[in-house]
């Protein structure tokens, strides 16, 4: 399944591999401060609401 | 007007800071850096020019939360804000006393400190103009980076951090006009780019810094 | 002159403080802002300053009008008492920092670095700017902080000469500034409902 | 009905949250798609060898640290303009993510750079300008940060955007001619002749769809997420706390 | 003294200063070098080690004046002065905290900035390990010109200038053993002088910051 | 427990300001000084907290017995308001921090960061730090500048307690503290003769 990178599997890899890892971050970030927010808002919506 | 220039060329002059601080630091770091490249003057005067322009920009980085974060803090800023002066006037003149406690000095130190780095002979004329047409463009940057971060508790660092991507352009084309001169090419490009830089900045960039400042002040 | 305020609301670090505030100040008159410590007097006078403003409500009257202290005296500690005074007065277009040094008994301290001064001394000389401004309405914050009796008299002295050239003065104050014939406004009823501000009605 | 009722921030969140399901489907398929694409089921290159892979993220990246801070600059203008709180707020949003990929367009060439050059960096001028794209996009958000007012916040960053974003094509141009290039020229623009095969070519245009609409469903996301946390302060405020 | 350097931690984390702005001015020196000398690889590498060290002791140099300015200026140091703790354990507090926002970031962000310099391979570990032995040696250096100013109207000049000759044994050392290290020499004796330098500024220098600080206060 | 200071001389800036000055301070009791501004109030108040050295004349009892609070308050605008007491009480090895919030009423603002307080609010906070000293002699330079008198009466009930658990205190002011039962010196009569300092005397 691999493909032959060669020489350059180190390159390679540790692109895809920095992409991967960053990208997951900023998004697991960002939906973790949503969900925080969101849940922060709701709280105070529903104490209102009562 | 008059009376703030000369106040804070006073200032400058009295309290230190100003006046001084520009120029000692620019000695400090030509002095410095034999010690860490080492002393080969061969080494040396090649990176003659750009570590004196270098010198002088940081040399102007520091000084610059003296511009408006003093003033703020006693708050001679509110009341100047009150008093009849237009603030793009105010900003101005503040850019223009840094200019003068700061970028003139650095100016005229700059042969001297030369001889310390092994300048070669040629590129003497050539730093000296760069840096008197670049270091006007450097106050103004700086003003429009104290007027930014004035009153924000971590301003110094956040200062350092905004203003020195601007000061990029200027660098390297100030730098660039040194080198060229010190191998003897021509450099009448990157001098008019830099010229250019220094009027089209202290043109267009004062309303820009008084617009924030007022947003700051409020 | 009439520095009117009408129904001026203000607010501070995101919080309304102050709401429905109203007055008027006329000519020759003297109006005293009183309320517990917060309430807002700091951020009102700032308000009518120009400093900062207002969340509603209308200041008319005050347009290059007001010669404002706040709490911080604006003093260079390394220029002189003359210098300091000199330049506020150019900065307003004026030359005469003499009478401003006698009024408020500065002459010994003349040549004397601000930063050399005592608490109440720096204090005397923060008010004796006001007098090379040449504006008509002084908008003073605490001005008696630190004074002692003596100096305290000598403002209110300062004020009451001002007040009859025709100048007014709007002051905040907890201590007794030695102005019996000045109108007193308290702050307290105008503490603002809790709410958020304008700018975030969008979000509600 | 105007484009402009989008900027009311309930309407806002309203309508992306329609959307958003939609963004990030889309998004995460173009993605995993064309990243396996382009990274199994492509050729090696005769002269870079495996290494052409890393363009199926290098590019993509690359274009959206760009063109996120073309969308802030238009966001900025929008609000100082308009004065509308969503446009602030989006502006905001995109930073980070804008920040993230100037990373990754930093890293993926650095590692592209060391087999290629023989060099992780070398002062050139589009990496150079792209190192000081990222120190703006460090400093702007630095200032978000560091000032509590919301409004001065806004005010200030627009600013600070439009005046950034003349001294970056200043710092491209002044860059361009103070060193010369290493790197690639424009081997994307329609108007030169087909200079990259359309084996490459398919699997990068995939990825780069990818990458936009992660873009947008990200910004949109984080949007959401400063209302909200804006809309909480305000409701905290009128209760007389916070 | 755990109070102390909890606090002065968590002011330099929040108030900035203290945290970043060592780094960011490392940061900014080392991209600016290039624009000024030129990109050539080459020249970049040879005064890559030294340009590293300038750019850490100039970072810390800047950011000596918050270790005792800001506590002067609000009055906290009067306070301190007269709470039970002994004057040498704040000034080594004190000294502690500043390497630790100052010294550390910019021992571990050596390597990364190396990068852009075009560091030589063999040179990474003897930036990493000289600053690491160096950095403490400019935080005790510094507290003591600090409290040698402290107060001083023109502090922030007047300490530059004091503590810029206190510095040269060190950067000396320093740079020496990294330039060693990037030309693959033997880097025994530097830096052996180095910690030596290190210990022993570290062992007596606090008991004199005290003295100077005491007669300051008063 | 008695601070005693005999036949004080205090100089500033190369000038002697007072000489002569004696006083007790016993257990429980309160002591004010007054004198107009520039007399040295702040300067002999430094020399006794040992700030200064004096330049003539002895302290006693005062060594690790003393909570200054001066004309600044010593606080961190980043830190809020029980991070910056806790810090202070840890300094002097006590934990409790909750008694001074209280007695201070500045429990709705605990959290609130200092810089964002007003005027008298921090100097509420500055007052309630002497608290977490544990500490049993008060110098206090002008302790109700800003304050309103709610709160003065705070800081006169503050020091009446810390007096009955016998401590005591100093206290240069000159408006009312609320704290009658204080015993007054006036500085006026130890103004120092126009004179140069012992230690340029070798020059004379
Ligand atoms: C840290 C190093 C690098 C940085 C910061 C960088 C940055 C960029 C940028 C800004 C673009 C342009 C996107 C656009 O304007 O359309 C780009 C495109 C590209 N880069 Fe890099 N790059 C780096 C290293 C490399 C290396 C080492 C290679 C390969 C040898 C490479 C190959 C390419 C290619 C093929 C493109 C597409 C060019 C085009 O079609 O416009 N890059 N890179
Ligand atoms: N950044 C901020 N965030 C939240 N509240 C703030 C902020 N800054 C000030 N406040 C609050 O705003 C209120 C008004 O402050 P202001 O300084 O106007 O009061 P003041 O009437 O002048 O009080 P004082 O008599 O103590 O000077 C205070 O309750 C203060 O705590
Ligand atoms: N550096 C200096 N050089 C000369 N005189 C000075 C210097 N610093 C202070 N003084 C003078 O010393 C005197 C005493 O000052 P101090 O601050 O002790 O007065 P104070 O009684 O606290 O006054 P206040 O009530 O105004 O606070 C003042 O007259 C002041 O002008
Ligand atoms: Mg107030
Ligand atoms: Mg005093």
């Amino acid at each position: 399944m691999m493909p032959d990178l060669g020489k350059y599997a180190f390159a390679v890899l540790s692109s895809y591999g920095v992409t991967i890892v960053l990208l997951s971050v900023i998004v697991l970030a960002s939906v973790r401060r949503a969900r925080k927010v969101r849940a922060a808002l709701d709280e105070i919506e529903n104490r209102r609401g009562k | 007007m008059r009376a703030l220039l000369i106040r804070d060329l006073m200032l400058a002059i009295r309290a230190g800071g100003g006046f001084g601080l520009g120029l000692a630091f620019f000695l400090i770091v030509t002095v410095l850096v034999p010690f860490g490249v080492g002393p080969q003057t061969e080494l040396l005067s090649r990176i003659a020019p750009g570590i004196l322009w270098i010198g002088a920009l940081l040399a102007c980085l520091l000084s610059l939360d003296r511009i408006l974060a003093l003033d703020w803090e006693d708050g001679s800023l509110d009341l100047l804000a009150t008093a009849p002066l237009p603030m793009e006037g105010i900003v101005t003149i503040k850019a223009l006393a840094h200019w003068i406690t700061t970028g003139l000095p650095l100016v005229l130190a700059a042969p001297v400190l030369g001889v310390l780095l092994s300048l070669p002979i040629p590129a003497y004329q050539w730093v000296v103009i760069s840096l008197a047409v670049g270091t006007p463009a450097l106050s103004v940057i700086g003003t429009f980076g104290a007027a930014l971060t004035v009153g924000i508790k971590r301003g110094g660092l956040l200062m350092s951090l905004l203003v020195l991507p601007l000061y990029v352009p200027t660098l390297i084309f100030g730098a660039e006009v040194a080198r060229r001169g010190a191998e003897g090419l021509t450099v009448q490009s990157p001098l008019l780019l830099l010229a250019g830089i220094s009027f089209g900045v202290m043109a267009l960039l004062p309303f820009a810094s008084a617009a924030v400042l007022r947003i700051n002040l409020r | 002159m009439i520095l009117s305020v009408r129904d001026l609301a203000v607010t501070r670090g995101g919080l309304a403080i102050l709401e429905g505030v109203s007055f008027d100040l006329a000519a020759g008159e003297a109006l005293v802002l009183r309320g517990p410590n917060g309430i807002g007097k700091t951020t009102l006078l700032r308000s009518v300053a120009g400093l900062q403003p207002p969340e509603q409500g209308t200041v008319t009257g005050a347009e290059d009008q007001i010669a404002y202290a706040g709490h911080s005296d604006g003093l260079k500690a390394m220029l002189s008492v003359t210098e300091n005074l000199r330049f506020w007065a150019s900065v307003f277009g004026l030359t005469d920092i003499e009478s401003a040094l006698v009024a408020f008994d500065l002459t010994e301290l003349r040549s004397r670095m601000a930063g050399a001064l005592s608490a109440g001394q720096k204090r005397r000389l923060g008010l004796a700017r006001l007098m090379v401004t040449g504006r008509p309405i002084w908008v003073l914050d605490e001005p008696t902080v630190s004074l002692d009796a003596a100096s305290v008299a000598l403002f209110a002295e300062a004020v009451r000469t001002h007040l009859q050239q025709g100048g007014s003065a709007l002051m905040a104050t907890h201590i007794d500034l030695g102005l019996e014939e000045a109108r007193v406004l308290d702050l307290t009823p105008f503490k603002a409902a809790p709410r958020a501000r304008q700018m975030d009605e969008a979000f509600l | 009905m105007s484009l402009w009722e989008y900027a009311n921030p309930v309407k806002f969140i309203r309508t992306t949250d329609k959307v958003l399901p939609w963004v990030w489907t889309l998004a995460g398929l173009c993605l995993v798609s064309g990243l396996v694409w382009g990274f199994f089921f492509t050729p090696n290159d005769f002269r870079q060898g495996s290494t052409v892979k890393i363009i199926y993220i290098h590019v993509p990246s690359a274009l959206m640290a760009i063109n996120a801070w073309l969308m802030m600059l238009v966001a900025s203008l929008i609000w100082i303009v308009r004065r509308h709180h969503v446009s602030a707020l989006a502006a905001r949003a995109a930073a980070p993510v804008g920040a993230a990929m100037t990373v990754i367009a930093l890293a993926t060439g650095a590692f592209w750079g060391q087999p290629m050059w023989g060099t992780w960096w070398a002062w050139d001028p589009r990496l150079t300008s792209f190192l000081i794209l990222f120190l703006f996009y460090l400093g702007y958000m630095a200032l978000w940060e560091a000032i509590e007012d919301d409004d001065t916040a806004a005010d200030l960053t627009s600013i600070l955007c439009l005046v950034g974003s003349v001294f970056a094509i200043l710092s491209r141009y002044a860059v361009n001619f103070w060193n010369q290039g290493l790197h690639q020229g424009a081997t994307l623009s329609l108007d030169k002749e087909e200079n990259i095969s359309d084996v490459f070519w398919f699997p990068l245009l995939v990825c780069i769809a990818g990458f936009v609409l992660l873009f947008i469903a990200l910004v949109f996301l984080r949007t959401q997420t400063e209302i909200r946390a804006r809309r909480t302060r305000a409701l905290l405020a009128r209760e007389g706390q916070a």
